[in-house]
């Protein structure tokens, strides 16, 4: 409470702290346009928000649980189901398939949300769990095969361009995130997502419905997955067992890097968006750099843990401890 | 008070609990405008029934009525809808979101736009008129986390009229369990006078551990006993020292502090020298000499300085100059382990925070500080026997009310600061650290706490106490240190014949 | 406060992507122009350097594109199909004009193939194809794909693997990871085959993931449930084949048959002292640097014929009697080939494609033959009026006479196994074509 | 009442154990070969590695951080050790176990002293690792061909014993002393309990924190040369899977991702159960596909059974 007079000092921090993600994106755009001119490009600028925006819905999604201190881990699980369970029933490629991936996609994020609110197991095993059976599921309905989705309609959804230069899936997925955003911050449903991720007794002595939003959490993060599969198997035409892998580890770092904190309550979906736009852009520049792959793990190892020991600068006290 | 005009009864509530009977056949009536208090010894029901009455539990019989009708609150948030709010011991607000969020938490409904998005400009501006009305000098549009205590505690109070105001009840029933345990006298006094202030338009009902509060601005004091009503006090008609007796069901000495007991011929040894300690901003040049089985106390307003005064000395946190001594050594600065090593324990205000761990059982708190000591040095495997032995020794010296295996959450906060002292008490300390060690005890534990204090310190151990409550400070101490915005205003005896009073302090303080 | 710094970050943030976009404008396109002479950027793709056969694969299209006189890029996408693509188009943005390699799963094929053509790159690629979608349902820009055809590598095992059991025996079958064509393909093959022999049995098939320790862990396994009754097992990759070998070693069984599919360096040893009994070569280095060669020749100015577009590539079996001549033709620090000589362009008239190439005619593609088609889906017709015009026999024909340098032959010492093998399904069956030194 | 509660909790303590006997019943009766003491012994020595990563994981994991290196961990002790091994022999082992510390140090160092959250550390260095090991071994296996190194699986140090069955037990032996009987494993529950109130009791928590993750190194080592050992190679990417299902064994064996509850023998069980599971399942032949489906039902079955819920505030 004697804070008060170091608290002048603190809000400066902060202020350069919350550039901290602009600021690497920045510095990380300057080294790449000089390791390869190619990088500066328009059109791979257009490559590099096009992965971008299936990551950022996916990260998105996961926000939602993060921020209520649990976690997802099905993502993978998620992508491989939705898309090859909607591709299975509807391979035709039409509004109704992309109608099911969203819907299959919510169911599985329901689902993980009934087994972490209802019989009250740690989010953390409960999706670990449901990771292997939604991929066990994907990999039994394809044998590990992938289904080929030829429409044009479905391909448009991103790879179209509405507008003359840039992808459909850029746009639309700003769309949905920019809704989402809304959704997390400007309604009842985020609010209570927050403050469960605060507090969860408090919470629910205030009369929230906290099993009621733990499983809300996991849906939204199941639909946003879901979204971010539609347009990634638009993307590539298709839907296959092996599709999520990767997505896991790289959308957790990005949610983190933009600043939403493991432990609940802090951050929001907002600022996931930078976290996302670091993750690509490293990749794509050090592909381009020509950047060998064991090196550009390295790298990506110690910016994003600096980036960590960036952000978090304000929010520490020299007695902190960490888990 | 004339008029009296009923504005809640009771009527024979219970309540069990697995394995206890928490609430017994309970009448209770609240008349409008009153500042009711509850008071009784931990575990006696108060809190209980104030959960009762605001619906966070629900009653195993007896009927309650509220302005003469039947009220039957499902859950707290019907509680709150119908006019009935609680302020909680700890606190119900959820740090990471903003003021005005916490406040109208779960009742956004009200604020709710046509296409779905929460109004947050009438929400804030509504948080603001209200904050200016009530003399809270907080942004709504803040994290309460940034909020001092005292200003949380006023945001749950703000809650509860702003929340009676959107379902349209002009006289909310406002519970406040305890809401003073952590303020310091300057806050606990300006709650008191809001809560005067507030009493015109609301009704308060209010359960303190500090009976002279209690005494000073209740009405009507009800005590509870065993999870029954055993009597109704008038302040202006008794002393506390009835009040006393009636919660604990016998006589209670008038010397709680032990004074009599007071060995002012504490040893010359300086067991700790602190010199010329400066955290710039914070606290300055604080020079501090602690005698062997001496009690020094260290008083003063909240943010002057002296909680951040106890950590620095016991390394939680730096300080930038100036020099900690124990037994004639310098020891680091910020290394706990090194006070440690130089035992010297630390007994913290947030009991649940950093005292104890409350999901490990009662033998495991006790015998932490001591466990690399009761292990053999090259193996380090614990010594389960004399673990044992330490630990049984502790519980029933220190009087604990648990099993060894107990759970240490599952214990009343009396029994957990017994925790706390005894696995200091434990490792054989040279020096003890206690920074407010009875906030949010009931007096008959306090009373076994201040005990035990005598008992350590004529076994040789000096103790440095950092405390906001004044009667407290001048009971126990040997010597006060009054602290004023970081700086030593004061020093004085404070010997068993040569106690200063109440006034002479607070004109140190201020 | 917080939200307003945010703000301003995002608002920065936008400013800088237009700068970069204004820049691209601006500057970028005069780098197109000044980037036709001088040596040109080729890339390969391929899924992963922690594999045994993508690092020779490596070797292969890096040797090659520097034997062109060209720039050598790689790019590895983790078996990640996302992140292929995107290789693609990022390298494809910054004007590399000519692309080969593999792709992480057949799905991908179809939007790599869209990609190029879009973008007008010059794409050879190797091992992978969709199912029903030739070269000419992209588009011009996809020159040629090399398969060396997994049915019947995977009957070549079998047959073996009857051979070196007396046509008597229980085997097991470890495929590659789920959904790998190529890997499956090699397991039905050797299924196929395996019907000739009455007294050969499979007892059970298992995905080994293409790595060692899945299956080193697979066959552990099965020791511990068939124990004896083991005689054999068929690995669709070497990889697995040395783990399950090393697996067999540890249980102390001795005399179980293993064979494996690429060769490769690291593993030769296993072969040479016995603890594989035979592995199926399919030349990756070369499979890699030929398709780079034919991107090369696509973008100065050759233009594959119908026939041309799909050709299936030969292969070998090594067993103990020539893992030496392997080793040491392959295994060097350079490879056998002179890959100018493959260029059409640079050799118009004496190339050699240092390898058997035979066309596939996609209707009888032994690939698709268990694959419906889409609905809808026709393949192209050029492909059957190639047919009936006599092309394919014209071109199986003309790879035949330009294939001169047999360094890659086995020697006739290692008789039986002393010939490289191609399928061949111009007719109305798949048969193979062989060719000795 | 409390009679009740205590009769509960007796039953949720056996709970797990009446688990694994069911289905180990199930396979047993199935298949009566599934027990006999060949399958036993070579049950033990394919769940060696999971068993080794997990008892160094349940000590991170007690004190409520976790460890998501272990996997890339194990994999570049191998290949350090393989890479050794022509030179050193038997001294390769140590260094490659010496090298998992090193790493173990590193995670511990930057968590405590950089301060920042223990799971994107380790998450970060794992790819690190990951590309270090495959730098090193140039992205393809390192073939081992020195014998007092492969004996580190194969050879038997006490009786006929082969090693990798009783490196496992050693671990878990020591893993169960220094957690359950000394000094520090009381520290790990305190600080997994409660951080603050045990760095305020004068605990050297960073201390221990540190000394928790360069055991789970350590163990990554030892499971990664035994891997090493027994492939004959160090290979890219060996230890990968060792990293989910080490987390996963340590929490159906009960001990809680907050820290605080639980114990190495409970990891144990964790390690037996899905072992059992999948050897049992590869017995019956099951598709892939359905194996993995079993595999989650079972974990959230498992975990179901053994959660201890009066033990924490609330489940995230």
């Amino acid at each position: 409470m004697t804070a008060d007079v170091r608290k002048t000092k603190k809000i400066d921090i902060k202020k350069v702290v919350n550039l901290v993600p602009v600021i690497v994106i920045i510095a990380l755009m300057i080294i790449f346009s000089f390791l390869s001119p190619a990088f500066i490009r328009f059109r791979n600028l257009v490559e590099i928000l096009q992965l971008s925006s299936i990551y950022l819905l996916i990260a998105a999604g996961v926000t939602f649980p993060i921020l209520m201190g649990s976690i997802d881990l099905s993502i993978t699980g998620i992508i491989v189901g939705s898309g090859v369970i909607a591709a299975t029933i509807a391979p035709v490629g039409g509004l109704f398939t992309v109608f099911l991936i969203l819907f299959i996609g919510l169911c599985l994020g329901l689902f993980n949300g009934l087994l972490v609110a209802k019989i009250k197991l740690p989010s953390f095993i409960v999706t670990l769990a449901t990771n292997f059976i939604y991929c066990g599921i994907a990999v039994a309905l394809t044998e590990g095969y992938n289904i080929n989705i030829r429409s044009n309609f479905f391909s448009n959804i991103s790879n179209g361009r509405m507008i003359p230069g840039i992808p459909n899936s850029i746009i639309l997925a700003g769309v949905v995130y920019i809704v989402f955003v809304y959704l997390s911050e400007k309604t009842k449903t985020g609010r209570y997502i927050m403050a469960i991720g605060g507090k969860e007794d408090v919470a629910a002595r205030m009369g929230i419905n906290v099993a009621k939003y733990k499983i809300i959490a996991f849906a939204l993060s199941g639909l946003l997955i879901g979204c971010g599969t539609l347009f990634l198997s638009a993307r590539l035409g298709m839907a296959s067992a092996r599709l999520g892998s990767g997505y896991l580890f790289n959308t957790l770092i990005a949610v983190v890097v933009g600043g939403t904190a493991l432990s609940g309550g802090v951050g929001g979906v907002r600022r996931t968006i930078l976290g996302v736009l670091i993750i690509t852009i490293l990749e794509n520049g050090m592909t381009l750099g020509g950047i060998d792959v064991r090196i550009q793990y390295m790298v990506k190892a110690v910016i994003l843990i600096g980036s960590v020991f960036l952000i978090s600068i304000p929010d520490r006290s020299r007695q902190d401890l960490m888990k | 008070m004339n008029e009296r005009e009923l504005l809640f009864r009771a009527e024979g509530i219970t309540k069990k609990f697995p394995g206890v009977r928490a609430l017994n056949d309970v009448n209770i009536e609240i008349y409008t405008n009153e500042i009711l208090g509850l008071s009784g010894e931990n575990g006696a029901g108060k809190s209980t029934l104030m959960k009762v009455i605001a619906g966070v539990y629900s009653k195993d019989s007896g009927r309650m009525l509220l302005n003469d009708q039947e009220y039957r609150p499902e859950n707290y948030r019907e509680g709150t809808s119908k006019g009935i709010s609680m302020v909680f011991q700890e606190q119900n607000l959820v740090p990471n979101l903003y003021g005005y969020e916490n406040i109208f938490l779960s009742h956004e409904k009200f604020f709710i736009k046509k296409s779905g998005v929460l109004d947050t400009r009438t929400m804030i501006d509504k948080t603001k008129m209200y904050f200016e009305q009530f003399e809270i000098d907080a942004d709504p549009a803040k994290r309460v986390s940034s909020y001092s205590f005292h200003q949380r505690q006023l945001v749950e109070i703000v809650r509860a009229f702003m929340i009676s105001e959107l379902y349209g009840i002009n006289h909310p029933l406002i519970l406040l369990d305890e809401p003073t345990a952590a303020l310091a006298e300057k806050e606990r006094e300006l709650l008191f006078s809001q809560v005067t202030k507030f009493s015109k338009n609301a009704t308060f009902c209010l359960i303190s551990h500090r009976l002279s509060e209690m005494m000073t601005y209740c009405n009507r004091i009800m005590v509870l006993r065993d999870g029954e009503l055993v009597g109704e006090v008038d302040p202006k008609t008794s002393e506390e020292h009835d009040l006393h007796t009636m919660m604990v069901g016998r006589e209670v000495s008038r010397d709680i502090y032990g004074i009599s007991k007071q060995d002012d011929d504490f040893q010359e040894e300086k067991v700790m020298e602190i010199k010329g300690l400066t955290e710039e901003g914070v606290y300055k040049d604080i020079n501090i000499e602690l005698n062997k089985g001496m009690i020094l106390g260290l008083g003063g307003l909240v943010g002057c300085g002296k909680r951040d005064l106890g950590k620095a000395i016991y390394g939680i946190t730096e300080y930038q100059s100036g020099s900690v001594l124990v037994n004639g050594s310098f020891v680091k600065k910020g290394k706990i382990s090194a006070m440690v090593k130089q035992r010297v324990g630390y007994i913290p205000a947030e009991r649940k925070g950093f005292g104890i761990i409350e999901y490990l059982p009662v033998s495991w708190n006790i015998s932490l500080p001591s466990i690399f000591e009761l292990a053999n040095r090259f193996m380090l495997k614990v010594d389960r026997k004399r673990e044992k032995t330490l630990i049984d020794k502790y519980i029933k010296r220190f009087r604990i009310k648990a099993s060894p295996e107990d759970m240490c959450y599952s214990l009343s906060g009396g029994n957990q600061q017994k925790v706390v002292l005894a696995k200091w008490i434990a490792k054989n300390l040279d020096i003890v650290i206690l920074d407010n060690p009875t906030r949010g005890v009931d007096v008959g534990a306090k009373e076994e706490i201040y005990s035990l204090l005598r008992e350590i310190v004529k076994e040789g151990v000096s103790v440095l106490m950092i405390t906001d409550d004044l009667l407290e400070l001048i009971g126990l101490s040997n010597q006060i240190m009054i602290m004023k915005e970081g700086q030593v205003s004061e020093i004085r005896d404070a010997g068993k014949a040569s106690k200063p009073t109440e006034n002479e302090l607070v004109r140190y303080m201020v | 406060m917080y939200k307003n710094s945010f703000k301003k970050a995002t608002i920065l943030l936008i400013c800088v992507f237009l700068l970069a976009g204004a820049y691209s404008f601006a500057g970028g396109e005069q780098e197109q122009n000044a980037a036709a002479a001088g040596p040109q950027k080729m890339l390969t793709t391929y899924c992963t350097m922690a594999n045994d056969f993508f690092l020779t694969f490596d070797q292969g299209a890096k040797e090659a594109v520097e034997a062109l006189g060209n720039e050598y890029i790689s790019a590895t996408d983790d078996r990640k199909p996302e992140k292929f693509i995107s290789n693609m188009s990022s390298y494809a943005a910054s004007d590399v004009k000519m692309m080969s390699g593999y792709s992480p799963t057949i799905g991908s094929v179809i939007e790599a193939t869209k990609l190029v053509n879009r973008e007008k790159v010059y794409y050879s690629n190797v091992l992978e194809i969709a199912d029903w979608w030739t070269p000419l349902d992209a588009g011009p820009y996809w020159g040629m794909f090399h398969f060396p055809d997994a049915r019947a590598i995977g009957m070549q095992g079998g047959d073996v693997m009857a051979e070196a059991l007396q046509k008597k025996g229980k085997t097991l079958l470890l495929l590659g990871f789920p959904g790998s064509k190529a890997g499956n393909d090699r397991g039905l093959g050797y299924k196929i085959a395996l019907e000739n022999y009455p007294g050969m049995e499979v007892l059970a098939e298992e995905y080994g993931d293409f790595t060692r320790d899945k299956g080193y862990s697979v066959t552990a396994d099965w020791i511990i449930k068939y124990g004896d009754e083991i005689d054999g097992i068929y690995c669709t990759n070497t990889s697995m084949a040395v783990g399950a070998a090393v697996a067999c070693k540890e249980a102390g069984l001795t005399d179980v048959k293993i064979i494996g599919t690429d060769a490769n360096k690291e593993n030769m040893k296993y072969l040479k002292d016995g603890s594989l009994y035979g592995i199926c070569g399919i030349f990756g280095p070369w499979l890699a640097g030929h398709a780079a060669v034919v991107a090369y020749d696509m973008y100065n100015g050759w233009e594959p014929t119908v026939a041309e577009t799909m050709m299936s590539t030969g292969f070998i079996m090594l067993t103990q009697d020539n893992a030496d001549w392997y080793i040491d033709t392959f295994c060097g620090d350079k490879l056998p080939y002179d890959w100018k000589k493959m260029s059409r362009t640079l050799n118009p008239d004496n190339w050699d494609p240092q390898n058997l190439m035979v066309p596939i005619f996609p209707e009888t593609f032994s690939n698709w033959e268990f694959v419906e088609k889409p609905k809808g889906y026709e393949v192209p017709k050029e492909y059957s009026e190639a047919l009936a015009s006599g092309e394919y026999k014209e071109i199986r024909q003309l790879y035949l006479d330009h294939f001169k340098d047999h360094t890659t032959v086995p020697p006739s010492s290692s008789a039986p196994y002393d010939k490289v093998f191609a399928s061949n399904n111009i007719g109305s069956e798949t048969v193979v074509d062989v060719l000795t030194k | 009442m409390k009679e009740s509660v205590k009769r509960t909790t007796a039953l949720m303590k056996y709970l797990p154990l009446i688990l694994l006997v069911v289905v180990s019943l199930f396979f047993g009766i199935l298949y009566p070969r599934f027990f006999s003491i060949k399958n036993v012994l070579n049950l033990i020595r394919q769940m060696s590695f999971l068993m080794i990563v997990s008892m160094g994981m349940t000590f991170i994991i007690l004190m409520g951080s976790i460890d998501a290196s272990v996997g890339a961990n194990a994999t570049f002790c191998g290949v350090i050790g393989a890479l050794l091994a022509p030179y050193l022999g038997g001294g390769a082992i140590i260094i490659g176990i010496l090298a998992g510390a090193g790493v173990g140090a590193l995670n511990g160092t930057i968590v405590t002293k950089v301060k920042v959250p223990s799971f994107l550390v380790t998450l970060s260095l794992m790819g690190a690792l990951d590309g270090a090991a495959l730098l090193l071994m140039h992205s393809s296996p390192v073939n081992i061909s020195n014998q007092t190194f492969l004996d580190f699986s194969n050879g038997s140090l006490l009786f006929s014993l082969p090693n990798v069955d009783l490196i496992p037990i050693i671990m878990i032996a020591v893993c169960y002393f220094v957690i359950n009987k000394t000094a520090f494993g009381r520290s790990l529950y305190a600080i997994g309990g409660n951080e603050q109130a045990t760095f305020y009791s004068g605990i050297r928590v960073r201390q221990i924190q540190i000394i928790a993750f360069m055991i789970s190194g350590i163990m990554a080592g030892v499971a990664g040369c035994l891997q090493a050992s027994m492939f004959e190679a160090a290979c890219p990417y060996m230890g990968d899977a060792l990293m989910m299902n080490s987390i996963a064994a340590v929490v159906i064996g009960g001990t809680q991702l907050s820290g605080g509850v639980g114990g190495p023998l409970r990891t144990v069980f964790g390690v037996v159960l899905i072992a059992i599971i999948g050897s049992g399942m590869n017995f019956m032949g099951v598709e892939p596909a359905t194996r993995h489906i079993v595999t989650g039902a079972i974990m959230i079955l498992a975990v179901s059974v053994n959660i201890d819920r009066s033990k924490m505030a609330y489940v995230k």
